[in-house]
């Protein structure tokens, strides 16, 4: 907070804090429990939220900043579209006097005051734990042999999909340079359906794949079907490492389907609301504030279904 | 002399390019996936490739067949994909809602709400279309803005993910070893032909986007053939819905059917009909959306890296236009045989001989 | 000038359609300053000629020599800079732009790049009213009938040809800058009545005199004789003559065109109506729309041919339009066989037995992509609505009838309308209407384009059925038509029903003028 | 012998009533829409005054926000025009953004040069696809649709990850704000509002703008004027893939980076700010003015829901379509019903 201007609070008083919060959009199940959780611990709060939809798209974003840096909302809150391109806008919110959180994901900026913190997990980071968890996994099936990874991309040049994929190649290629290779690639577009399709053609061209690593629980589950209809085990015949830990990836692994699932947590609404307080109230806060996140094993499944709220 | 005549009548059918490209596309994966066309037996049904894109292809050709009778009145639909997203979550939060997921009855009738939502879609659609005189293309538009609303807000945002054996048949079971949802899309396709060629039905669309003031003043109800159009797309694309939430088991309100309708546009002019309106071919619609499934299916096989996936995928669509169009044939393979001029045999007629000034001046 | 070279020159010109050959070595000569008939049955080329020479059509085989250079056009553009100037068959002109523009498309006064609109306003009102007529040039082309339209599209094509009026100063010509050396005229006179077509008959001798090379196209013998000075016959695609227009007498030429000696074409002249006319079928009171056309109250008895007379413009078309309902009326009721129908839309006056056969058939008419077949049990169809589509056998046997009946060429059903020749698609619309045998017949210049013999064969058409008890609207451009087939004349002016004479043989078409002149008479 | 008959005058003029008149006006659409539009506003006005709805910023900012789209949707309104469709929009524009930060920031060249190459190219690839719909006669749906996944797959080629632009002639063009007495206007607002003049300049004013109107008016016809129809019709195309660049350019300097992802289905956006401004899509009639009104109103929709600001991801949605389906109809009741 090298730069002072959360101070710079217009009322306070009995008057409730705003927060104006743009979101991404509502492209999945963890982005709509991530809203939910965010609108629910602004109410729990008392805090006036203002909250927009961007629908994915980086220009409303921009414009619904504008706008409320024209309302005048105490505190600006969002979950970047993508990493660059926020200079501009973040400059006018500074102009303004009014501090900016980022939730979710970080954004690329030459001036590090343009915000205060961010709120969020690390995509590169998920992808090393992916990489990680798979040794387990491996370990734990008694795997021998080349391990012959089929890959589900998230949407083409969205952010976690080339994050969980850079993350899991950097481990890769440090530790397991020889044994294991990624023979095939392609993207699922975070969906069920995606996956499927393209889990079935897979096996076609390349039957021999003995391990999935798909970007989310969606594409996962889908493969999972398309497994099932080429007639193999999922979790036994091919092993699956998924990333989000969605309800339905936690009931397939306590299934025995999935094999291991990184957990990225969208419940970061009570997390943002102390640090938009303490924002608010000129505190120091830490640059990046980690959301809790743990990895799951299949014998971890079964305790951790109750937990899984989305 | 024959042969290359009998050639020539078969290069001129309509229905010539799409099915040589189909045969072209189906034969570029098999140096990746050698055993491509082989099918074999897992589990009691039939597996392999071909079977895949005839299980995955199948919502596409639903949702082209019923978009090739809009396109013939000279309109067109966005709307099919929110269509897919409301009747897929409608049906599937229904279904999730029941105590038993399989019982037939409630099956039944989940898909039944399902699909009568989608025909209230087509019914506004049409509305907007043919009774307000609202161009097509920004009439289904609001549906396909708003329709993806309606339907997270039916899911709540979340994936609704259900478990009901009979309602996966649909479109991820399996009948007589082949994908149940090939029997839908035949009967569909069928009754579809049988619909527009055995009634009057087709000369009537064809006539409406062939000349929409002539058919007026022939007498043609064009708003009400216009709303049944819009109607029978809107339920094509219902079925679809229920067929992609089917094959997944789920319900995705945001992604499902997402951007169907460029596709299902490309498949019906893949199939030689034209957007202007007018006349139209059912089967070549299927054969174009066929089309596109294999082409979506060889990217995944034959490994193309993801970023590339668009290119290779408009090189294709390129190269199946050019082909299609008889100019671009003619103007690269043709050389035209012009000039075979035939000069006439019959005994010229009497000409006047001088050319007498008449010019009255 | 010793020698006298011909300007245009076509020599064993081949035009091959799949399954048509629609020219087969046809020579062709148009000398300077003559006006050269191109004249044969529908669907005998002339068209097809004509669009060989302006580079619609590619050639098949052939040569064009244009002023001594052979050329070969790839598009009406190159023509028209070669100096070849056109009025296609159909009005070709663009709708949504208004009668300034159409006239000056492609060559508007600029100055800087700058379209001068006012200048070109009234350039384009100066040509107009050369024609005679008096619209106002910027309102859209979509506001005029039809045969304004025509004539706009002539305008156009010989404004150009000499627009060294003085007060237009520039004089630069068309597009490149070549004055017009051939004027292409495919029936422009088959929807303009009497005034207009003696305005354009001056209008060409003037540019005759100027040296300028015209090809017409009509089907009015009478006007061929009146203006022409050679002629061209050509019969199912090849030549069959070339004469001077005096060498050559009608019946000759006549002869020459269908290619056999004509019998019983003159029989009509007689007035051979039966007189028997039922009890009032139709009766409009009051109906109007503003703007279009003044309240009028019409009766219409069973068989009977009731024509309408009047200049372009007259409201004649309105008033048909009003009947059928293909406009909504403002005042005014219609009762039809004693029922009052509600005339919001066509479908209610054709389910009342009302049929309309549109002047414009080709934005009224035709669906141009189907074929004769669809297009001619369109009507019928509709009235059956789509469920109950009319059996095959049923269906092919009434095609077959009328395309025999019509003599509509060629005769394959699955022909496209779109590729038909003018006059045939004209008989391909009649066809549809026909079949519905409905129990008011209106036709709208049903003859329109339609050559000699098959235009007989119409009028007895309409005779026979009007003896079958048929009601008949019968709309014609040429008094005499009107005046041949109908019971009662309804005349026309601005708008307005202004007299209903009863038919004969004191009724000629001076005194019918003379009624539209006066505008009031009883 | 026809002395007698006296020619009927034309009146055309007299008898029609002004209401029919001003119904068959083709102005009428576009006042409708600027009604409105201004109606729509004063709406917004009344509800959220006490947000700062009614600072005229707020108002300058539909400029500012949707100042590339305005540019897209002349293009736009150069194709449907002439009665063509182009699809390929949105690609070009994310193309455009990903390719000129790619060259300043990864090539390191300059930014004058950047910005002619990258119209350069976005003008050759509208080029092509008219040259491909003109000389094969394929359908312009099909061909721009190619261009989309085209464009957009030369985006992905460049990079999958998004470029940050971080020039500093970037930095001053996109911060530069230009007073003007109640508010300020950004330098992409002023270009866009620029475009805008030229084209309405073009299309009214010069021959190439009648004849586009023509081709759209009836495309047999107009070739058989001896228009030069190849020549416009990829001229149109020529232009709209200008404008597309030229968006993405504004674009650029909006959000001062390229992302692979920028602008997915603005071509639809750019569409419907063409039709909502009474332009047919059939071709041939309509104004690039009621272009403006359009992006206007779509930029307002979006305004007004982030005003509303308690508007869930899918009630935004389902309200964009009810806003966009109330303007519609009510447009169409005030320009009246014509036959379709
Ligand atoms: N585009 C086309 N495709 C196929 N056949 C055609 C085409 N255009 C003309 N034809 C055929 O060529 C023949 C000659 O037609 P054309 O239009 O030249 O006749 P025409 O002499 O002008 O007759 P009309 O007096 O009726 O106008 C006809 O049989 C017609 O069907
Ligand atoms: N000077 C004019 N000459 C011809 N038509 C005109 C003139 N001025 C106006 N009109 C238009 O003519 C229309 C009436 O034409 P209508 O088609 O009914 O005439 P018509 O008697 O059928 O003539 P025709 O069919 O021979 O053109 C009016 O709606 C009017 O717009
Ligand atoms: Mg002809
Ligand atoms: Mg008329």
């Amino acid at each position: 907070k090298e730069d002072g201007k959360p101070s710079g609070s217009t009322g306070g008083g009995g008057k409730a804090l705003t927060l104006g919060f743009s979101q991404v959009g509502s492209e999945s199940g963890w982005r709509t429990a991530n809203s939910e959780s965010v609108k629910s611990a602004a109410k729990e709060a008392g805090y006036t939220l203002k909250f927009s939809d961007a629908q994915q798209k980086q220009e409303n974003q921009i414009s619904a900043i504008r706008n409320y840096i024209a309302q005048k909302v105490d505190v600006i809150a969002f979950s970047p579209v993508v990493v660059t391109g926020w200079d501009a806008v973040l400059k006018e919110a500074k102009a303004a006097k009014i501090p900016v959180v980022l939730t979710d994901r970080s954004v690329e900026t030459s001036d590090d005051s343009l915000f205060v913190t961010l709120v969020g997990s690390d995509f590169t980071d998920e992808g090393r734990r992916a990489a990680k968890i798979l040794e387990k996994v491996l370990e734990k099936a008694g795997h021998k042999g080349p391990v012959k990874i089929a890959q589900l991309e998230g949407t083409t040049g969205a952010a976690p999909a080339i994050e969980r994929a850079k993350g899991f190649k950097e481990i890769m290629d440090a530790d397991h340079k020889d044994d294991w290779k990624i023979v095939v690639s392609q993207t699922g577009d975070f969906t069920r359906a995606g996956g499927k399709q393209v889990m079935a053609a897979f096996l076609q061209s390349n039957p021999d794949i003995n391990v999935l690593y798909a970007h989310n629980d969606d594409m996962g589950i889908g493969a999972i079907q398309a497994i099932e209809a080429a007639g193999k085990k999922p979790g036994k015949d091919i092993l699956i490492v998924t990333v989000d830990g969605v309800k339905d990836g936690f009931i397939a692994m306590s299934e025995g389907k999935i094999n291991a699932i990184v957990e990225c947590n969208p419940l970061l609404g009570p997390q943002l609301m102390d640090v938009v307080k303490k924002v608010k109230d000129g505190e120091k806060v830490e640059r990046w504030i980690k959301t809790e996140e743990s990895d799951f094993l299949q014998d971890q499944a079964k305790d951790a279904l109750p937990t899984r709220k989305y | 002399m024959t042969t290359t005549s009998r050639l020539r009548a078969l290069t001129r059918h309509h229905l010539f390019w799409p099915v040589a490209v189909l045969i072209g596309l189906l034969l570029v994966n098999v140096p990746f996936t050698p055993d491509f066309f082989s099918v074999k037996m897992t589990d009691g049904h039939l597996y392999g490739s071909l079977v895949s894109i005839v299980l995955f292809g199948s919502p596409l050709i639903l949702v082209a067949v019923g978009m090739t009778l809009v396109i013939a009145t000279g309109g067109i639909d966005l709307s099919v994909g929110a269509v897919v997203a409301i009747t897929g979550a409608l049906t599937c939060s229904y279904i999730s809602d029941q105590a038993d997921q399989s019982a037939l009855s409630a099956v039944f009738l989940a898909m039944g709400i399902g699909l009568v939502a989608a025909v209230v879609c087509g019914l506004w659609n049409g509305f907007l279309v043919a009774r307000m005189g609202i161009q097509p293309i920004i009439a289904t538009l609001i549906i396909m803005v708003a329709g993806r609303g309606v339907a997270q807000l039916i899911t709540d945002g979340q994936i609704i993910t259900i478990n009901s054996e009979p309602y996966k048949l649909i479109g991820g079971g399996y009948w007589l070893t082949l994908p149940f949802s090939i029997f839908v899309v035949a009967v569909v396709v069928a009754a579809t032909m049988l619909l527009t060629r055995r009634t009057a039905l087709g000369l009537l669309v064809e006539s409406v986007g062939g000349n929409a003031e002539a058919s007026r003043l022939v007498g043609i109800r064009s708003a009400r053939i216009k709303i049944m159009v819009y109607v029978f797309c809107a339920l094509c694309a219902g079925i679809a819905g229920l067929m992609i939430s089917s094959n997944t088991s789920a319900a995705d309100g945001n992604n499902a059917g997402l951007w169907i309708e460029l596709d299902a546009i490309l498949a019906v002019v893949i199939g030689g009909t034209a957007l202007t309106g007018g006349r139209f071919s059912i089967g070549g619609t299927v054969l174009g959306a066929l089309v596109i499934q294999t082409l979506t299916t060889t990217i995944y096989t034959i490994g193309v890296p993801t970023q590339t996936n668009l290119v290779f995928k408009a090189a294709v669509v390129i190269a199946v236009c050019l082909l299609q169009s008889p100019k671009f044939r003619e103007k690269v393979f043709g050389r035209k045989t012009r000039r075979k001029v035939t000069v006439p045999a019959q005994p010229v007629a009497p000409v006047e001989p001088a050319p007498k000034t008449e010019v009255s001046r | 000038m010793a020698e006298p070279r011909p300007v245009l020159q076509m020599t064993g010109v081949v035009k091959e359609f799949p399954g048509v050959r629609a020219l087969s070595g046809v020579d062709f000569r148009l000398f300077p300053g003559e006006i050269h008939a191109l004249i044969g049955e529908n669907g005998a080329g002339k068209s097809t000629l004509i669009k060989v020479l302006t580079g619609v059509h590619s050639l098949d085989g052939g040569t064009i020599t244009l002023d001594g250079e052979s050329v070969e056009f790839t598009s009406p553009l190159q023509a028209q800079q070669a100096g070849i100037s056109t009025v296609y068959q159909e009005v070709n002109l663009c709708p949504n732009l208004s009668v300034a523009e159409n006239i000056f498309i492609g060559r508007e006064p600029t100055r800087g790049g700058r379209i001068q609109w006012k200048r070109m306003r009234k350039e384009a009102a100066e040509l107009v009213d050369r024609l005679g007529l008096d619209i106002d040039v910027a309102a859209p082309l979509s506001s005029y009938p039809l045969a304004v339209q025509q004539l706009v599209a002539i305008v156009r094509s010989v404004g150009t040809g000499d627009r060294e009026t003085p007060g237009s100063g520039a004089g630069q010509a068309p597009g490149s800058g070549t004055a017009t050396k051939v004027l292409v005229l495919d029936e422009p006179t088959s929807s303009l009545d009497r005034d207009e077509v003696l305005e354009l008959f001056r209008l060409m001798r003037q540019l005759r005199d100027d040296g300028v090379a015209i090809l017409f196209v009509s089907h009015f013998l009478d006007q061929i004789y009146e203006i022409c000075d050679r002629m061209t016959v050509l019969r199912n695609g090849t030549l069959v003559g070339e004469h001077l227009v005096r060498d050559l007498d009608q019946v000759g030429l006549i002869e020459l065109m269908i290619g056999k000696a004509l019998d019983q074409l003159e029989e009509l002249h007689e007035h051979q109506l039966h007189s028997d006319v039922g009890e009032t079928l139709v009766k409009a009171e009051g109906l109007g729309r503003s703007g279009k056309i003044s309240p009028f109250d019409l009766e219409i008895k069973k068989g009977e041919v009731l024509g309408l007379a009047g200049l372009l413009g007259s409201g004649r078309t309105e008033l048909a339009r009003l009947l059928f309902g293909a406009d909504h009326p403002d005042t005014g009721k219609v009762t039809i066989g004693g029922k009052q129908v509600s005339m919001s839309a066509p479908n209610d006056a054709i389910g009342a037995g009302v049929a309309f056969c549109s002047e414009n058939r080709r934005t009224e008419g035709l669906v141009p992509d189907l074929t004769v077949r669809e297009n001619i049990i369109l009507a019928l169809q509709a009235a059956r609505g789509w469920t109950r589509p009319i059996p095959a056998s049923q269906r092919d046997e009434l095609v077959a009838k009328y395309i025999k009946a019509l003599d509509i060429r060629p005769a394959n059903p699955e022909a496209r309308v779109g590729q038909l020749s003018g006059g045939n698609q004209q008989k391909v619309l009649l066809a549809r209407w026909l079949i519905t045998s409905p129990q008011l017949l209106i036709l709208d210049e049903p003859t329109r384009g339609i050559d000699i013999g098959a235009k007989t064969e119409i009028q007895r058409l309409v005779v026979s059925l009007s003896e079958d008890g048929m009601s008949v609207l019968y709309i014609a451009a040429e008094l005499e038509e009107v005046l041949r087939l109908s019971h009662t004349i309804g005349v026309l002016r601005d708008r307005k029903l202004v007299a209903r004479l009863a038919n004969g043989p004191e009724i000629t078409t001076s005194r019918i003028l003379e009624t539209i002149a006066s505008g009031e008479h009883q | 012998m026809t002395a007698t008959a006296q020619k009927p005058k034309a009146a055309a003029n007299g008898t029609a009533s002004r209401t029919t008149r001003l119904l068959a006006d083709p102005r009428l659409p576009v006042l409708v829409t600027a009604a409105l539009f201004l109606a729509m506003y004063g709406g917004g006005l009344s509800r959220y005054t006490n947000y700062g709805f009614g600072e005229p910023q707020v108002f300058l900012n539909l400029f500012i926000d949707n100042g590339y789209l305005l540019v897209a949707a002349i293009g736009a309104t150069f194709v449907i025009l002439s009665g063509g469709i182009d699809l390929s929009v949105g690609s070009v524009i994310g193309f455009t953004t990903m390719f000129t930060a790619w060259l300043v920031e990864r090539q390191g060249l300059p930014l004058v040069l950047v910005v002619p190459i990258a119209l350069g190219v976005g003008a050759f690839g509208g080029f092509l696809m008219g040259y491909v719909i003109h000389n094969f006669e394929i359908q312009p749906f099909i061909v721009t649709l190619a261009g989309l996944f085209l464009f957009r797959g030369l985006c992905l080629v460049i990079s999958k990850e998004s470029i940050s632009v971080s020039d500093p002639s970037v930095d001053t063009l996109a911060q530069t704000r230009v007073p003007l007495g109640l508010g300020e206007l950004s330098i992409g607002a002023l270009v866009a509002l620029a475009v805008l003049a030229v084209a309405y300049y073009v299309l009214h004013h010069t021959r190439f703008g009648r004849r586009v109107y023509a081709i759209g008016g009836n495309e047999q016809s107009a070739l058989l004027m001896g228009l030069p129809m190849g020549g416009t019709k990829i001229a149109v195309y020529t232009v709209s893939g200008f404008c597309s660049a030229l968006a993405g350019l504004l674009f650029m300097l909006y959000i001062q980076s390229g992302d692979p992802l920028h602008a997915v289905g603005m071509e639809l956006d750019a569409i419907a700010a063409v039709v909502i401004g009474g332009t047919l899509l059939t071709g041939g009639s309509g104004y690039v003015v009621g272009t403006l009104f359009g992006v206007l109103v779509l930029g307002l929709i979006k305004s007004l829901i982030t005003f509303e600001g308690t508007l869930s991801s899918w009630w935004t949605k389902i309200a964009t379509g009810v806003l966009l389906c109330a303007f519609i109809l009510i447009q169409r009741t005030m320009t009246g019903r014509k036959k379709t």
